[in-house]
């Protein structure tokens, strides 16, 4: 097995905040049945968290699974267990009728962290960061194109397709650029 | 207070349904080159908006209101009061209204002169004109500027009767005329979503109707008015309107409101304004002809008066028949007065003559600020595969498709484009080739009625694919038409992946979502589509075994492997799937690993490959190989209109199915006619290549005198295999007509002699594919 | 009616221009016409001119909803153009344009046909194959259009960016015939000379029913009463369902809000027309300066005249990128018309269910250009009762036989 | 500029972050229909200026389809409802009754 490459080689940018690409990061797609038998085992073995409720997000340190759509949960966790916690969803749902795929190498992962993340994801999705939840993931577009994100003290984790992880962070950047803050003056 | 956010150069341009208000923000304007970006654009979704936007005053219509020094009295006394500007020494002030008597007083308690006082109405009693008397100013009730004199300035004004025809009383010498013709509310941002307007017979303006205002999402009223933009004229109206309105905003948003006094304003009484919309009463034509209404589009009042006369009797035909309010001001000086007018002239009523629509923006946004970040590199995302920028860094020339970036050819130093293509497919056809693949779209199926689903969206049948093998299956849409096709592989009993074209992976995916959550919700199928976290390498030619071999890891012999089959291992110590499809006709190898190895496995295919002489290729030469080949590419063979009937692809429809998408479209009688125009394929007689978009001409016209047709070509190139032009494309009856002789147009006249062939140009029995 | 001419102006100049007449008059509705048309539009007054001028038909009446071109007639980009791929639809269309060639001496007013020429701008290959196609295509129905190199657009259109980074243009089908109109002008135009005619324009007077006994229409009641008719169009654009409904039928059809926006006016920099698809945008320059610009349509049915506001911004990034000079411009003005869009995008010129009753409607966005084709097709179907070769494809029973006339080939989107 | 309410994920969703899909409630007419089902299935449309029951996607949010009804004369948003219905739920109904006592009804 090669050391796997994530979508920007870690690229960063120092704005009024700091963006950076981090990754590679394990993400499971699983869908199935809010009541499907063995859901909330498959979780608890795969990120070791309960089936999180509408749009929110439970996590155990570095492991996740938050909530996508009434059938479809996002699994993160760290890269190299992906194999295991796949084997672990497959054990515990069994026969019932579900689908889990890996899909850590479709995406492009990056923190906006500082005192004005909020801005910057604020020019770029029409979300009112205001009333985001606490534990909330939220899906959306970043200008033109599907991102998710989630809060927590430092700042933000967005994640985009891979294959629009230039755009992404080019549109991150400038969201950035000192001087294009929102404060009142 | 900590909840309120004030931007100041901040412009409400326009508001848009459910709540949307557009703002433009100046940011930088004023700070050139601080380093912040010039303009803003603000999206604001508000539960309530409320706008206290002021009122504009109007001019008068007079002969000569354009003569420089004509001005509105606000802005005269917005000059004095505000910017200690003196617009005159000497000034004339016309009115019809008591708020000019304040331009009056603040000039002279400037010490500046007012030379006189115009007022329209007969009787003047207020208090402001009582102040203004007080202070020695001249009042001349019931009378009107006849003319302004002076040309390039102003040097005075005539004077008559308001009521009269324009007889001369009197001339007064004055370098600057202060007008005020009344108020008009900016109720732009309440109409712009269809708040509805009232005319206030006593202010003479329109107002907003508090009874049908713009509503919201929800059925509610969204926008409210305070102050002066609602028709509460004076200071001490506007705080109470404004009060009120506070109160109204808090208590629609659910909210409770507290009442918190907001002070009084000292104001002095103002008598009734008295509407003047041309002065004098009686001017003639040749006064009227002067009389400005639309400054910047040159309209008067005789324009407007022209209008009417010839039957352009909607206020929006005035409008467009004379541009009033065109002009960059979109009427907010011009438009009541111009509508008055023209109620005049129709001896109707302003409120049943109505107002022109108010559009966004409020005034004039920068388009540079509308179309926002999205410039230069992010002007659209551009999706880039795993293996980008190898391909950048090996003079790949790159084309559009959909988002993505796929290398076209790799041209080499002192190559045409054309020239690197036929290289490319002929070391394809005679060694080994590369080709990123990675942009097909890749979506898995999977549940107990997976197999049910596919054969439903496919043409042929998709649940008997045994495990570990490959199909190639065709979609349509409902109507028919051939919409995508691609590899279904079989990954287990009850998971399927299927393969899209390029750019269709979300068409495709959304598609079966569509069906699935709208149509078919009991069944039981789960859909992802996985297409970015692998990258798909196609490892084609004769000695494409050879380099897998040397690669190591997978078992890639014709026994082990064969021909639409796949397996899933490890190459090169990379984790991948082989799949033997082949769109070339040669034998191949589709590998997909994980994207974040992508790169690495093609290096390692280009190092492997070296001995064997392997080189990468793009796009165009593998449209050609599949065009040798005969196989159909979507959007070349099809554009929409096309059933796989047509291209001869009735193997890859079951008979047996009684149902699947598309199938009840394909019955219709058009559809099923026999005199379908069908695949075929053209070689010229002279072997040159027939011109892309040719078609194939027939006898004689059609009843609109158009040249009957009977074909087309859809795909035509220079064949560096066969040394010859070939082209697929599509001919009435073209099954029955093998080695007849047709001719397709050439561009600027005349035809081009092709023989109809079988669209296969290339190892027919497909040996090489097979090997 | 007294002609327009440089002598009139002359004259009326000397008395300040009080001896001009009404354009059109303005009747009470009589009882009983031959023919009633329903929508005062450019298509339905079109419709009435040719019934008029080649059927002899004049006792006609035209009932408008509000007034006369005050739909989409008075709210397009004026773009006139008949470079379209498939037969029917290109004769039509170039019908129109050969119509609009000789239209103000026809109808004696200056409807400001500027054949300024027009551009597609190819900026995939897949989209320089499509209008290849078109090319042929044109070339065997007579319609003269050229593929030209991106030299050559960058000679036309000194302001445009070629060599754009994102989408660089790889050539363009040109058109020259084509170009812009007045578009007011042209309902104003066909209004005048209707009147003059004797045909009655009836403004501000709305259907609220169509009667019909045993299957053949007798009449409208409108809210100026009933008003009784032999055979009836119907020729209303983005308002056809209702009045479909009214007589008993529905149709293929969607009504969705198509937008379009005025910069400021500035002095003469762009004197074609040259319409981008692959990134969705079209730009003209108007006689007044303005920077005329359209884009797509909204995707939802819509009957506000208001658009979604992020179609606006789409279709300016569009521009910008292909005309970087125009992002310092300002947007004046912006607004949206309603069109019917069919199953197939193309009209329906067609006969209905209902005996003597005709449509004409679903021009989606090619309403404007195609207004005399439209009429002449129209007059020519109510006036025989059957169409003719230029309305006999728009039949609205193609869709049962699946037998479409689909232009989005053209545009080189596959699906 | 609509807002819906996705009632999948109960975001109030921008328009920016839907993928409109026309009329809904639309039954499929596979190989045994006529011609004349087959096309009022495909092409006939209610097309309303008022009440109008129509398809939305969620495609930037949650990926799920929607139903909503509306008025498209006013933009007014009555109700949105999931989308694996054949009919429009009762309450939404009721609530369109309340508001336009003048309407037809679903048909």
């Amino acid at each position: 097995m090669r050391e796997a490459v994530s979508a920007l080689g870690g690229a960063s940018y120092e704005g009024f905040v700091k963006s950076l690409e981090i990754g590679p990061l394990g993400m499971i797609s699983l869908r199935a049945k809010p009541g499907a038998k063995g859901l909330d085992k498959a979780v608890k073995a795969a990120v070791g968290t309960s089936v999180p409720a509408l749009r929110r997000m439970e996590w155990t340190k570095d492991r996740g699974c938050g909530w996508m759509s009434p059938d479809e949960y996002l699994l993160v966790l760290p890269y190299p267990e992906v194999g295991r916690a796949m084997a672990a969803i497959a054990k515990a749902l069994g026969a019932e009728h579900h689908l889990a795929a890996d899909v850590s190498d479709a995406r492009a992962v990056f923190r906006i962290e500082g005192a004005k993340a909020d801005q910057v994801l604020a020019k770029l999705c029409p979300v009112d960061l205001a009333a985001l939840a606490p534990g909330e993931l939220r899906r959306t577009r970043a200008a033109q194109v599907a991102a998710a994100f989630w809060r927590d003290e430092q700042g933000y984790t967005l994640v985009s397709f891979r294959s629009v992880g230039v755009y992404v962070m080019g549109l991150l950047n400038h969201s950035a650029m000192p001087g294009s803050e929102l404060d009142q003056g | 207070m900590s909840n309120v956010t004030l931007r100041t150069r901040c412009m409400a341009a326009g508001v848009y349904d459910h709540g949307y208000v557009l703002a433009e923000e100046r940011v930088a304007d004023h700070t050139p080159g601080d380093g912040r970006p010039k303009k803003r654009l603000w999206r604001i979704r508000a539960g309530k908006i409320l706008t206290a936007t002021g009122a504009i005053e109007r001019p008068l219509s007079f002969a000569g209101n354009d003569i420089p020094g004509v001005m509105l009295a606000s802005a005269v006394r917005d000059y004095v009061v505000n910017w200690a500007v003196s617009p005159g020494d000497r000034t004339v002030v016309v009115t019809n209204n008591d708020d000019a008597y304040r331009t009056a007083i603040a000039l002279k308690e400037a010490g500046l002169e007012v030379a006189a006082v115009i007022d329209a109405r007969a009787e003047v009693t207020g208090a402001l004109p009582a102040r203004a008397r007080a202070l020695g100013i001249r009042i001349e009730a019931g009378r009107a500027i006849v003319k302004v004199k002076g040309g390039k300035r102003v040097s005075g004004v005539a004077i008559g009767v308001q009521a009269g025809e324009g007889a001369v009383l009197d001339e007064i010498a004055c370098d600057a005329v202060a007008m005020s013709g009344g108020w008009s509310p900016v109720v732009h941002l309440w109409s712009h979503c269809g708040g509805k307007l009232d005319w206030d017979r006593k202010h003479a303006m329109f107002r907003p109707d508090a009874t049908r205002p713009p509503i919201t999402h929800d059925g509610s009223a969204m926008v409210i008015p305070a102050g002066a933009c609602n028709g509460a004229l004076t200071a001490a109206e506007a705080l109470a309107d404004a009060a009120e309105a506070g109160v109204a905003a808090v208590k629609a948003l659910g909210l409770k409101a507290k009442t918190t006094p907001i002070g009084k304003a000292e104001v002095e009484e103002e008598a009734a304004m008295e509407p003047v919309w041309i002065m004098p009463q009686g001017a003639g034509p040749k006064l009227r002809m002067k009389m400005w209404l639309d400054y910047q589009n040159d309209v008067k009042v005789s324009d407007v008066q022209l209008a009417a006369r010839e039957g352009y009797n909607s206020v929006e035909h005035t409008k467009r028949y004379t541009t009033l309010g065109m002009a960059t001001d979109q009427g907010k000086l011009s438009n009541i007065n111009g509508l008055a007018v023209l109620a005049d002239a129709l001896a109707e009523d302003i409120p049943a003559v109505g107002t022109t629509t108010f559009r966004p923006p409020y005034t004039p946004v920068t388009i540079g600020a509308l179309a926002g970040e999205s410039r230069g590199p992010i002007f659209q995302p551009l999706r880039r595969s795993p293996m980008h920028d190898w391909h950048e860094a090996n003079s790949a020339y790159m084309e559009p498709v959909g988002l993505w970036r796929r290398p076209y050819c790799y041209p080499r130093a002192g190559e045409t484009h054309e020239q690197a293509v036929h290289r490319e497919i002929g070391n394809t056809r005679a060694n080994v080739g590369l080709l990123d693949a990675s942009t097909l779209g890749k979506i898995i199926v999977k549940g107990p009625d997976a197999g049910r689903f596919l054969d439903m969206l496919y043409t042929n049948v998709m649940s008997s694919l045994p495990v570990g093998k490959c199909r190639y299956g065709l979609m349509c849409n409902e109507q028919g038409f051939l919409s995508d096709d691609g590899v279904v592989i079989r990954l287990s009993d009850d998971s399927w992946l299927c393969h899209t074209t390029s750019g269709g992976a979300e068409r495709i995916h959304g598609w079966m979502e569509d069906w699935l959550q709208c149509e078919w919700w009991d069944w039981q199928v789960f859909t992802a589509n996985v297409t970015e976290q692998y990258a798909q390498i196609a490892v084609a030619g004769p000695k494409a075994r050879a380099v897998l071999e040397a690669l190591g890891g997978i078992d890639v012999s014709k026994a082990a492997l064969p021909f639409m089959s796949f397996v899933d291992g490890h190459l090169a110590g990379i984790p991948a799937r082989v799949h033997r499809i082949s769109f070339s006709g040669e034998l191949s190898y589709e590998i997909a690993v994980p994207a974040g190895q992508g790169l690495a496995l093609w290096e390692a295919l280009v190092a492997a490959g070296a001995a064997h002489g392997v080189m990468p290729y793009g796009t165009e030469a593998m449209h050609i190989m599949r065009a040798e080949k005969g196989f159909i590419m979507i959007g070349d063979e099809t554009d929409g209109t096309v059933i796989p009937q047509d291209l001869g692809l009735d193997w890859a429809i079951s008979k047996k199915k009684t149902d699947y998408l598309g199938k009840r479209g394909q019955a219709r009688t058009y559809l099923a006619s026999p005199d379908r125009w069908k695949l075929a394929g053209f070689e010229t007689l002279d072997g040159s290549v027939i011109a892309d978009g040719a078609y194939v001409v027939a006898e004689g016209v059609n009843a609109n005198g158009q040249r009957n047709v009977q074909g087309r070509v859809t795909s035509t190139y220079f064949s560096p295999t066969l040394k010859k032009g070939i082209a697929m494309g599509l001919l009435r009856h073209a099954p029955d007509r093998i080695d007849e002789v047709v001719e397709f147009s050439v561009v600027g006249g005349g035809t081009v002699k092709a023989r109809v062939v079988s669209p296969v140009f290339l190892d027919p029995k497909g040996e090489k594919q097979d090997a | 009616m007294k002609r327009y001419s440089v002598f009139a102006i002359a004259r009326e100049a000397l008395r300040h221009h009080t001896g001009w007449e009404r354009a059109w008059a303005s009747p009470e509705p009589k009882p009983q016409y031959d023919v009633v048309i329903v929508g005062a539009g450019g298509h339905g007054l079109a419709t009435a001119y040719y019934l008029g001028k080649n059927h002899g038909i004049r006792n006609v009446a035209i009932i408008e909803k509000g007034w006369l071109g005050g739909g989409n007639t008075g709210r397009n980009t004026t773009i006139i153009r008949s470079n379209y791929l498939q037969d029917p639809s290109a004769a039509i269309y170039d019908k129109a344009l050969q119509l609009y060639e000789t239209l103000s001496q026809d109808l004696n007013y200056n409807v400001m046909f500027s054949p300024r020429g027009l551009l597609m701008l190819a900026q995939t290959h897949h989209e320089v194959r499509g209008y290849l196609r078109t090319v042929h295509a044109n070339g065997l129905q007579g319609v003269s259009t050229e593929w030209i190199s991106p030299e050559r657009v960058k000679e036309l259109v000194p302001i445009i960016n070629i060599d754009g980074p994102r989408y660089p243009v790889l050539g363009a089908l040109y058109q020259p015939r084509g170009g812009t109109g007045r578009h007011d002008a042209v309902a104003w135009g066909y209004a005048r000379a209707c009147s003059a005619m004797g045909m009655d324009i009836i403004q501000k007077c709305e259907v609220k029913g169509v009667r019909s006994e045993g299957g053949v229409v007798t009449g409208v009641d409108t809210t100026k009463g009933f008003i009784g008719c032999r055979k009836l169009g119907m020729v209303v654009a983005g308002h056809s369902g209702q009045l479909a409904e009214m007589a008993g039928f529905r149709l293929p059809i969607e009504a969705v809000a198509l937008q379009a926006m005025v910069s400021e006016p500035i002095k003469p920099c762009m004197d074609v027309v040259v319409m981008a698809n692959t990134v969705h945008g079209y730009m003209s320059q108007s006689d007044k300066g303005e920077m005329v610009i359209g884009g797509g349509t909204d995707g939802f049915n819509n009957y506000t005249q208001r658009g979604s506001f992020h179609h606006i911004e789409e279709t300016l990034r569009a521009l910008v990128e292909t005309f970087p000079m125009i992002s310092r411009l300002k947007m004046l003005r912006q607004w949206g018309g309603i069109v019917d869009m069919t199953g197939d995008r193309s009209p329906l010129i067609s006969k209905t269910p209902l005996g003597n009753c005709f449509i004409n409607c679903g021009w989606g966005t090619g309403g404007f250009k195609s207004i005399p084709g439209s009429g002449w097709a129209m007059a020519e179907l109510m006036a025989k009762g059957e169409p003719g070769p230029l309305a006999e494809a728009f039949n609205m029973w193609r869709f049962k036989e699946g037998r479409f006339i689909d232009e989005s080939v053209a545009a080189g989107v596959a699906h | 500029m609509l807002i819906l309410e996705c009632p999948c994920c109960g975001v109030m969703a921008d328009e920016t972050e839907l993928a409109p899909g026309y009329e809904a409630h639309l039954k499929r007419f596979g190989p045994d229909s006529s011609d004349e089902e087959f096309e009022a299935y495909m092409f006939a449309r209610k097309n309303p200026k008022g009440v109008h029951f129509e398809r939305w996607r969620h495609a930037y949010g949650c990926g799920k389809w929607f139903l909503a009804a509306r008025d498209t004369a006013t933009l007014e948003v009555f109700g949105t409802y999931p989308a694996q219905v054949s009919e429009p739920p009762a309450d939404i109904i009721a609530k369109i009754r309340a508001k336009r006592p003048d309407w037809k009804g679903f048909k």
